[in-house]
């Protein structure tokens, strides 16, 4: 056990892991993290808690994860390298161990241009990649990058996201091979709307023997309407969401069920397939729809320990 | 070279609106090439502000110069009796020229006309497109001679990002991915190994982030003994 | 006192340019006086300098007139001309000059008509802006 | 040069409305500074005001002249003639277009019109003051080849009316084909470089094997037609569109083609429609009828922003419209755009109804012209432009007919765009023939108002370089623009852009057109 967290657990029993996300409010109140933990506690292994996601300004995730963690939830912090520093991102690893939070996503994060900070001035000392690099040798060695030694080091289980549908193609299997050799534990995908793409890449990492070094995580999102399918497909960079995907949304009668359905389907499909360890479910400003796809995916009750 | 651009005429109006008496001063180096700053920009900075002035009923005097380079004092010094004669020196120069004539002329106020942006390339006529930050380091023979440094939104190195679609960089679909180039310009020369290996973390100290940057060429430097005083170029 | 006369100048190139006031002429067109019409070779020849420093030395409108650009005698002459244009409309623009002030315009010197409709055209632009800066101020 | 001006007034054109006072004009000349001859003629085309005036020039020994009257090209060639024959530089004499631009436009208002008269004769003064003198040098040709490149219909033609008129044909032909010539015909042969200018270009040309410099004075472009790559944003968008010519054969091969059918004028519709010619619509009516006679039921749907075809094939129009094939028309507020994230749909505004419509594809063509698809490289070569639609583009029809913007290049038959052979020979002539005549100059003469550079402002920047459409800038030895004087045209494009203000045109410098300016808008009127 590196962290001895729960997901780590989850994934070390074998046995097929869910994690969902939370998204922390635009505000000082806690309440709708309360709120989401209550309600969601049980339906997965772990729950991501994103920093200040497309650059808009949030409440901490170190701190959402504090408060989820007291309603007996437990998190993923994510840090993008964007708003802080080598020292900041340090600092804030060594915060969050002390805290006990135990997983730790690495991400570069999204430009500053989505957000509401446009003016702002980006970081960006390393890139996820680097930080993973660095994060595992202090968690390893209790070595900082710059040399300085950490008495007692953080007890971190460290996990990483890959974009499949991002170009180039070819290199995205490599990509997660760099992330795999900087140190990461899992890794959770871009949301999967293009099987065909995605198992495409799941051939290259499996004829890699990537899926035997890292856990993967399946990325997927439900929608509730065929404009928000469209909206993916066009203005979120790096996202494929095939035409007859936004067409059987278009045509539903019901399209929050339909969109529903899909996200069913997707993880049926995913479970079966070779190398995938679990699924995340990124249900954007939709949390409370997450126990209900996953009962219907089969995948309860979680296991625990 | 670097290149700059005029700032908005509205602002500069502004800016020298206190002032009487404005020395313009151009410079033949970067900035006459990238067309922000040579005698032309000059002589039409000064006529569309006399004209501004005109209409709005305001009196200033103008002189329009050029100086082969501003951001070295000696050719600052040959129109040094023009700043000393002036209430206010308008540099169109890159900042180094403003601060150069600051620098030198410490009691005078210079301000500058141009906003100072890249070190760019001009990719055609009229457009200039930033291809290096000045990072102190470089490591292009690396990454295919493309920086990433400058060229991606997020100066990884270790990229692409998730956001590159198809060649394109999330920020903005008009901007080429700088790790797709590196990709397949790497592939093209048969190197992609170059990209398979995990960068470290930069040490961004041979920066601006190390502090002011000073170099120097120990053997060009003059002696105490060979210093000569203010002496004209010409 | 009178209100003072509209001052134009217009920038012809020496070919389509010039040939349409001696098109206009021909036909027995008459149009303002206030034109002053500056010979150039071609409008690619035409500096935004030389319509800044006209409208610095007292006119109140500009413009600059060449061959089509489709049929320019020197090939993308009209077309530099107009990107001139353009260049001094945009500093017009942002030191809050009207930029109506200043207009490219082709032509061919078959369209009899043209040049007396641009002046007339123009004509109305400084009668609706008024004289661009006070009487007498230009030196 | 002391400077001695003399003023010619001209009573023919200029006094006959009776609106100018003339004699008042010239006696004020007479107050002005420098003027130490004024001489008012009943017409200065006249060869016995001519005589008069040159007299009295000498006398008085005049360097500069004004002359107020008609534009010069009206006036009578033989007083410049004459003057330079009286050792007063033509360059030094200016004439004021005192009819057209001020007599005839300004009948209805006299006070003004005299003001206006007087105001751009003291214009004329200082301007012929600032002028220096230039001269007109003369470069002899080397040879008269005329190089005909291309050996198809129009070329032919092209080499045998070159060489009625004397000049050395010789045709550069890509292939094997061999046929009766004039001159000389060097097959498998192509172009590789070009230098120099009209009257004395130096051709790389590769024979076979070899590799050989050909000297030439003009040059024929009688490359032919061809097939267009389809490049534009809509051919970027969706990759597995046609050009006509493609779905044309398809069809005609007896594939199947997945509806619905759009067809739309040019990949690049942001570009001029001009450009999709008759000839392309010709073939897109004829097919899209083709298809709805072959099923009824097929969609086929025309977008285009101007169509014509030629002559009685309007008709088919009407066809097409009554067999149901939809026609939507656009212009530059709503040109077809297709999203590359769904490259089967072509959205574009109808101008009928004034709203966009997406139309939704299996089969996109573009009724894109054929032009040869080694125009480009051509092109390149010599230094000429191409039109968006890949054919040659031809010059100024001032320039003639079959010009191209530099001169001493002419162009003719398909490599313009796509012709029939009857036409393509008729070009071909007249190409051969202007080819000719301008070898048989023999001299090339330049210089006059040129421009010319100041070396220590210039910053080397390439801008005038960029610009010219004549290759007249190059950076000499000294790491400075130069002037190729011999291909200068005179223009000042250089001399407009230059950063540096490194480069003026002889007699037509900034500074003098501002005086002008400054001048004219002293004057009230």
């Amino acid at each position: 056990m590196k962290a001895g967290s729960n997901l780590e657990r989850v994934f070390e029993s074998g046995k097929f892991v869910v994690t969902a996300e939370i998204g922390p409010p635009q505000s000082a109140n806690p309440e709708p993290l309360v709120h989401h933990a209550k309600m969601l506690k049980g339906y997965a292994d772990a729950f991501n808690l994103t920093d200040n996601q497309t650059a808009v300004v949030r409440l901490s995730s170190i701190a959402s994860a504090a408060i989820v963690m007291r309603e007996g939830v437990e998190p993923v912090i994510q840090m993008t390298c964007r708003d802080r520093n080598r020292i900041a991102l340090q600092s804030d690893l060594l915060g969050a161990s002390a805290l006990g939070v135990r997983n730790v996503l690495c991400l570069t994060g999204d430009h500053q241009i989505f957000g509401n900070e446009k003016g702002a001035k980006s970081v960006f000392d390393f890139d996820s990649i680097s930080e993973l690099q660095v994060f595992d040798r202090l968690r390893r060695e209790g070595k900082q990058v710059g040399g300085g030694e950490i008495k007692d080091p953080p007890k971190v289980y460290l996990g990483c996201a890959e974009n499949p549908f991002a170009t180039p193609y070819e290199f995205r299997a490599s990509r997660l091979a760099k992330k795999v050799a900087a140190g990461a534990d899992f890794c959770q995908t871009q949301a999967i709307f293009d099987m065909d793409l995605f198992e495409k890449w799941m051939d290259e990492v499996r004829s890699r023997g990537l899926d035997k070094k890292i856990h993967i995580l399946a990325g997927v999102i439900p929608m509730k309407t065929a404009g928000a399918a469209r909206y993916m497909k066009n203005k979120v960079p790096g996202m494929i969401v095939p035409n007859h995907i936004i067409d059987r949304m278009k045509n539903a009668k019901d399209s929050k069920e339909e969109g529903i359905r899909l996200c069913v389907e997707q993880i049926e499909t995913l479970k079966k397939m070779k190398g995938v360890h679990g699924i995340h479910i990124m249900a954007v400003m939709w949390e409370d729809i997450v126990p209900r796809i996953v009962e219907e995916a089969g995948l309860l009750p979680r296991p625990t320990f | 070279m670097i290149v700059a651009k005029r700032k908005p005429l509205g602002e500069i109006a502004d800016m020298i609106a206190p002032y009487k008496k404005i020395t313009v001063i151009g410079c033949r180096s970067c900035v006459a090439i990238c067309l922000a700053g040579g005698e032309k920009e000059v002589k039409m900075l000064v006529s569309a502000l006399k004209v501004k002035n005109k209409k709005e009923g305001r009196k200033q005097q103008f002189e329009a110069l050029v100086v082969e380079r501003q951001c070295e004092k000696e050719w600052i010094q040959e129109v040094e009796d023009k700043i000393l004669d002036s209430d206010l020196v308008l540099s169109m120069a890159c900042s180094l020229g403003a601060q150069t004539i600051g620098d030198n002329y410490p009691h005078k106020l210079a301000f500058p006309a141009l906003n100072t942006g890249i070190f760019g390339v001009p990719e055609e006529q009229g457009v200039w497109s930033e291809k290096c930050v000045g990072c102190g380091n470089c490591i292009i023979h690396t990454t295919g001679g493309i920086c990433p440094i400058a060229r991606c939104a997020k100066s990884m190195l270790n990229g692409p990002c998730g956001g590159s679609s198809d060649g394109h960089c999330e920020v903005n679909l008009e901007i080429d991915c700088a790790w797709y180039a590196i990709h397949e310009r790497l592939k093209l020369q048969n190197r992609l190994e170059l990209i398979e290996q995990v960068s470290a973390p930069k040490d961004w100290s041979t920066s601006h982030s190390g502090g002011r940057r000073t170099y120097v060429r120990e053997d060009a430097k003059l002696t105490q003994h060979q210093k000569k005083g203010k002496g004209a170029v010409r | 006192m009178t209100p003072r006369r509209p001052k134009i100048v217009g920038f012809c190139c020496e070919r389509h340019g010039l040939d349409s006031p001696v098109a206009a002429a021909k036909s027995g067109i008459t149009y303002d006086a206030s034109v002053r019409i500056i010979d150039v070779p071609c409008t690619g020849r035409v500096d935004g300098l030389h319509i800044l420093k006209a409208l610095e030395d007292g006119a109140d409108a500009v413009f600059v007139l060449g061959c089509l650009e489709k049929n320019c005698y020197y090939d993308t002459g009209s077309i530099e001309g107009r990107k001139r244009v353009e260049h001094v409309r945009s500093m017009l623009e942002e030191a809050g000059i009207e930029k109506e002030r200043v207009e490219m315009f082709n032509t061919s010197s078959t369209m009899t008509w043209r040049f007396p409709e641009i002046v007339s055209k123009m004509c109305d632009v400084v009668n609706r802006l008024g004289p661009l800066g006070k009487e007498g101020d230009e030196q | 040069m002391k400077g001695q001006i003399q003023v010619i007034g001209c009573k023919s054109c200029t006094e006959i409305p009776q609106l100018i006072d003339m004699n008042k004009l010239i006696e004020k000349a007479s107050t002005m500074d420098l003027v130490v001859s004024t001489v008012l003629v009943g017409a200065v085309c006249d060869s016995k005001s001519i005589k008069q005036v040159v007299q009295e020039a000498k006398e008085r020994e005049v360097d500069r002249v004004v002359v107020l009257a008609c534009p010069k090209k009206v006036v009578n060639p033989a007083l410049l003639a004459a003057f330079k024959k009286a050792k007063v530089n033509e360059f030094l004499v200016e004439y004021v277009n005192i009819r057209d631009e001020v007599v005839l436009p300004h009948m209805d208002d006299p006070p003004r019109a005299q003001a206006k008269a007087e105001t751009m004769m003291v214009a004329a003064l200082q301007k012929v003051m600032g002028l220096k003198p230039l001269e007109t040098l003369k470069e002899q040709m080397r040879t008269r080849n005329v190089v005909v490149l291309g050996g198809g219909a129009s070329g032919r033609k092209a080499a045998e009316t070159a060489a009625k008129t004397g000049a050395h044909t010789i045709i550069i032909e890509k292939g094997t084909k061999s046929f009766k010539a004039p001159g000389v015909l060097m097959q498998n042969s192509v172009l590789l470089k070009s230098k120099g200018y009209g009257g004395n270009f130096v051709l790389t040309i590769r024979a076979g094997e070899k590799v050989e410099e050909l000297q030439c004075a003009a040059i024929v472009v009688a490359t032919g037609g061809g097939w267009t790559r389809l490049n534009g944003p809509l051919a970027k968008a969706c990759k597995s569109a046609l050009p006509l010519y493609e779905l044309d054969e398809q069809i005609r091969a007896g594939k199947k083609m997945e509806g619905p059918i759009v067809i739309v004028d040019s990949p690049d519709p942001a570009g001029k429609s001009m450009q999709v010619r008759d000839y392309a619509w010709d073939e897109s009516l004829e097919l899209a009828i083709e298809l709805k006679r072959r099923s009824t039921d097929s969609d086929i749907t025309i977008v285009f922003q101007e169509m014509r075809a030629f002559g009685l094939s309007e008709l088919r129009y009407k066809e097409a419209a009554e067999l149901g094939v939809r026609f939507i028309r656009y212009d530059a507020t709503g040109i077809p755009k297709i999203d590359p994230k769904e490259p089967n749909v072509v959205s574009v505004k109808d101008l009928a109804q004034g709203e966009t419509i997406r139309l939704r594809f299996g089969t996109l063509a573009f009724a894109s012209i054929p032009a040869n698809d080694d125009n480009e490289g051509i092109a390149d070569t010599l230094r000429i432009p191409m039109s968006p639609d890949g054919g040659i583009r031809h010059g100024s029809i001032q320039r003639g007919p079959v010009s191209t913007p530099r001169p001493g290049i002419f162009i003719c038959g398909s490599a313009l765009f796509p012709k029939t052979k009857d036409i393509a020979e008729e070009e071909g002539m007249v190409a051969g023939e202007l080819a000719g005549e301008f070898a048989s100059k023999g001299i090339i003469e330049y210089g006059g108002s040129v421009a010319e550079v100041t070396q220590e402002k210039c910053s080397a920047c390439l801008t005038c370089i960029r610009t010219c459409p004549y290759e007249a800038p190059f950076i000499g030895i000294a790491n400075k623009a130069e002037i190729r004087t011999q291909a200068c045209q005179g223009c000042g494009m250089c001399v407009g852009i230059c950063p540096s203000k490194a480069i003026e045109l002889r007699n037509c410098t900034d500074d003098i057109i501002m005086q002008e300016t400054k001048t004219m808008l002293r004057g009230d009127f």
